[in-house]
């Protein structure tokens, strides 16, 4: 149990978490933003497991110096970087729908959202 | 040991405490209010404290650091005026243990 | 009460899935392929000292593109969505000291967020928190008033602009280097400085005017559904 | 900056961040977590000065610059929704 | 020296996260949540920063501050609390 | 043109704030802060700083320096006792609203004199209507509270006024 494996390890541990408790408030909540929160943490703990995964304990961040000899992997990081952008654009979209969505049903409980089942 | 040194770690720890301070305040406080002095004097000295303590162990980020101090300054006593502002605005947030209140009478005068 | 059972089951079952996939995984001691060639060869490739940037705007621009037309599309749908909505009964005006700090802020907000843009190949940013935080300034302007702003030709023909420039951009590089945004049509520089790294500032720019008329589009059009008192 | 300072450091802004936390978490009305949360960032911002100074690199300052201006933004975003502001 | 630190500095925040992110979900009022996963989202940044990823750090920082939980704000205020 | 005072100093400051946040004198950082800080003073028409001018005459300067020490000297003071208040075992509490009158014409130096205030001893701002200012303080003082409050309102105003006229 070495400071670098609790280091590496604590980070994967809090993302599969936040993924684990975003997806069972998604399954079990009935308001619509509330629905709309635990998306938001799913999206945060899916962003921490894929910056973790290009993640070496010991290394420093991908940004060029003259001190640094040996830094960790940069694409997880840009991809992550546009995909923090688009969840908030697809959480302003979730919004504006369930605002929608309520006002047509007169409630902000999905269980009275009938005309959305199919 | 230069003077500059012992400087540096004696505005850190007091900057570090202070930042404990608000912590504790914070957490003990019984009413919004009181929470509030706690949690805006005690952060912003101890963040200036703080940030130009470590601006001393490292000479050159010192600009940039007081940028930061001088932002927390700035800002810090607005959001907690907002804060204090909407408190006492909303009838069910309100503290009900001030002893003298003129904000709540001049309300009542004014309708 | 079923409810809550059955979820609970499930995340547990994904749980121990989960569990088992990473069960014989140990810390790797080294990176993988790629990123062992873009850390090795990036800014020999780029110029552009911060390698994350370097991986979004030119390795990667083609996908940021089509990440920048995803973002222009949802904001597209809310706006679209929220003329749908009946107008509220406004906002109450802020107290003097919030309308004055939101007075105040904003140009050292915009100061900074162009900063993070116009830096995003030397230290962290780029386009996207640089937008961010240019959007924010004008939050902060919508959080200190209670008017609704008027209609934004400005903001529509920054945005129009952006996203034109960035595919100008990539189209200069395919006509003059045979690929759609090759980055180094204009000269790579010496790493470190503002005017290097090709055009990448270019279009950290773009991306950024970009990013923040969209987020500044989505608060305003939030305003005007929340009507004036 | 000697290890046994570093470690003080390290505990007392910890422990003033979990103690706001616990505040956050458990506070029984919407403002005393509007109040904790303002504590919490701020504290956090000194932590996230403290990570860059550990690593010795300047460019991280930007990260606690834009934490403490937007924190900020997103207090005053929660007032102003507890006083009527945007509606 | 420095990994232990940083270590107990990302399980404590990782620890804070998991509680307020099932905090969030059972406290009684949305507004309530909504400031928790704002806090949640600063969590991330401070993790990110520690996982060497400054540029996701400032990102995360400058959309999960302010803009979502504006755009939750606004949310909330259209369609009123649960119950 | 009535402006150009103000845009002038909103950008020496946002200058300012561009080297310290640069930490380099290359050529091509200056010349950019200089673009966009112009530019950034400009569309905001110099609301920044406001006209920072008028404090070059010397009277008005030392009296801005005394009060910056005067603030530093109280939220020092704010703080110790905030500290001293936390960690006792029962907190000692008598807090309570006061109105009381700030006659201060400039905007500005109202929002300076309340920001002020909730950083010093016991006291934060609750609100501003007018000319009248609602403190809130942590333990009430003794004897005649609104008197109290109105000389410490008066310790910042006065020293304010002094600038601002």
């Amino acid at each position: 149990m070495s400071a670098e494996y609790l280091f590496y390890w604590s980070m994967a541990a809090t993302g599969l978490g936040l993924i684990l408790i975003g997806l069972w408030g998604v399954l079990t909540r009935k308001h619509i933003l509330r629905i709309a929160l635990a998306f938001t943490l799913a999206d945060t703990g899916v962003n921490l497991i894929l910056v973790w995964s290009g993640f070496l304990p010991g290394r420093s961040a991908p940004i060029v110096d003259s001190s640094v000899t040996q830094m960790v992997d940069p694409l997880p990081q840009a991809l992550v970087l546009t995909s923090i952008v688009i969840g908030v654009a697809v959480a302003a979209l979730f919004v504006v729908v369930g605002v929608l969505a309520s006002r047509k049903s007169g409630s902000a409980d999905i269980r009275h959202m009938k005309e959305l089942k199919w | 040991m230069s003077f500059t040194f012992i400087l540096a770690h004696v505005l850190t720890g007091l900057g570090a405490l202070f930042l404990f301070a608000s912590g504790v305040g914070v957490f003990r406080m019984p009413d919004v209010f009181n929470k509030m002095h706690a949690g805006t004097k005690a952060t912003t000295l101890g963040s200036i404290l703080f940030l130009s303590g470590l601006g001393l162990f490292e000479p050159s980020w010192l600009p940039k650091l007081l940028l930061v101090a001088v932002f927390i300054v700035l800002t810090n006593p607005v959001s907690s005026h907002a804060l204090a502002r909407a408190a006492h605005n909303d009838a069910s947030e309100k503290p009900d243990n001030l002893v003298i209140d003129d904000l709540e009478e001049s309300k009542g005068e004014e309708q | 009460m079923i409810r809550t059972i059955v979820g609970l089951a499930i995340v547990l079952i994904l749980m121990a899935i989960l569990i088992t996939v990473v069960d014989d995984y140990t810390v790797p001691s080294a990176l993988s392929g790629v990123g062992e060639s873009y850390t090795e060869t990036g800014v020999e490739d780029t110029g552009s000292v911060n390698l994350v940037t370097a991986v979004v705007v030119a390795y990667r621009g083609l996908d940021t593109l089509g990440e920048v037309v995803v973002l222009f599309s949802a904001s597209t749908a809310v706006v679209l969505i929220l003329t749908l909505i009946p107008i509220g009964s406004g906002p109450t005006p802020p107290s003097s000291i919030v309308s004055f700090t939101a007075g105040i802020l904003p140009s050292a907000i915009i100061l900074f967020g162009i900063y993070i843009i116009t830096h995003g190949h030397l230290s962290p940013g780029g386009g996207f928190p640089g937008g961010a935080v240019v959007a924010s300034a004008f939050l902060l302007v919508m959080l200190g008033s209670n008017t609704v702003p008027g209609k934004s030709k400005f903001l529509s023909s920054i945005e129009s602009l952006a996203g034109l420039t960035f595919g100008l951009l990539g189209f200069w590089g395919m006509f003059a280097a045979g690929q759609f945004l090759n980055n180094l049509v204009l000269p790579a520089g010496s790493p470190g400085r503002i005017i290097s790294a090709g055009i990448i500032p270019l279009i950290s720019l773009a991306i950024g005017a970009k990013v923040a008329s969209e987020l500044s589009g989505i608060f305003s059009s939030y305003r005007k559904a929340g009507g004036e008192k | 900056m000697s290890n046994t300072f570093m470690v003080i450091l390290f505990v007392l802004i910890g422990g003033g961040l979990f103690l706001a936390f616990l505040r956050l978490i458990l506070g029984t009305k919407a403002t005393d977590r509007a109040v904790a949360l303002d504590t919490t960032t701020l504290i956090t911002t000194g932590f996230l000065v403290l990570v860059a100074f550990l690593q010795g690199r300047s460019m991280l300052l930007d990260v606690a610059l834009v934490y403490s201006v937007l924190s900020f933004l997103g207090v005053l975003a929660v007032a102003r929704y507890l006083d009527g502001g945007l509606r | 020296m420095n990994m232990s630190l940083f270590a107990a500095a990302s399980i404590g925040t990782g620890v804070m996260m998991i509680v307020a992110a099932v905090a969030a979900l059972i406290v009684k009022k949305l507004i309530s949540a909504i400031i928790i996963v704002g806090f949640v989202s600063l969590s991330a940044s401070l993790l990110f920063l520690l996982m060497d990823a400054p540029d996701v750090a400032i990102t995360e920082a400058s959309i999960g501050a302010a803009i979502s939980t504006v755009i939750f704000l606004w949310g909330r205020g259209k369609i009123g609390g649960e119950q | 043109m009535k402006r150009a005072p103000a845009v002038v100093s909103t950008s020496v400051i946002l200058m300012g704030i561009w080297l310290s946040l640069t930490l380099s004198t290359d050529i091509q950082e200056i010349v950019l802060g200089v673009v966009v800080s112009v530019i950034a003073a400009i569309a905001t028409n110099g609301a920044l700083t406001g006209n920072l001018f008028r404090l070059l005459k010397p009277r008005k300067f030392i009296a801005a320096i005394s009060y910056i020490f005067y603030f530093l000297g109280q939220m020092i003071k704010a703080n110790i006792d905030v500290l001293f208040r936390v960690f006792r075992p029962v907190i000692p509490l008598n807090p309570g609203i006061v109105k009381v009158n700030l006659n201060l014409k400039s905007e500005r130096a109202k929002v300076i004199v309340a920001n002020s205030i909730t950083l010093t001893p016991g006291t934060i701002t609750i609100d501003i209507a007018g000319d009248h200012i609602f403190v809130h303080w942590i333990f009430l003082p003794d004897g005649d509270v609104h008197a109290e409050t109105q000389s410490m309102v008066d310790g910042f105003a006065g020293r304010l006024e002094k600038i601002f006229e």
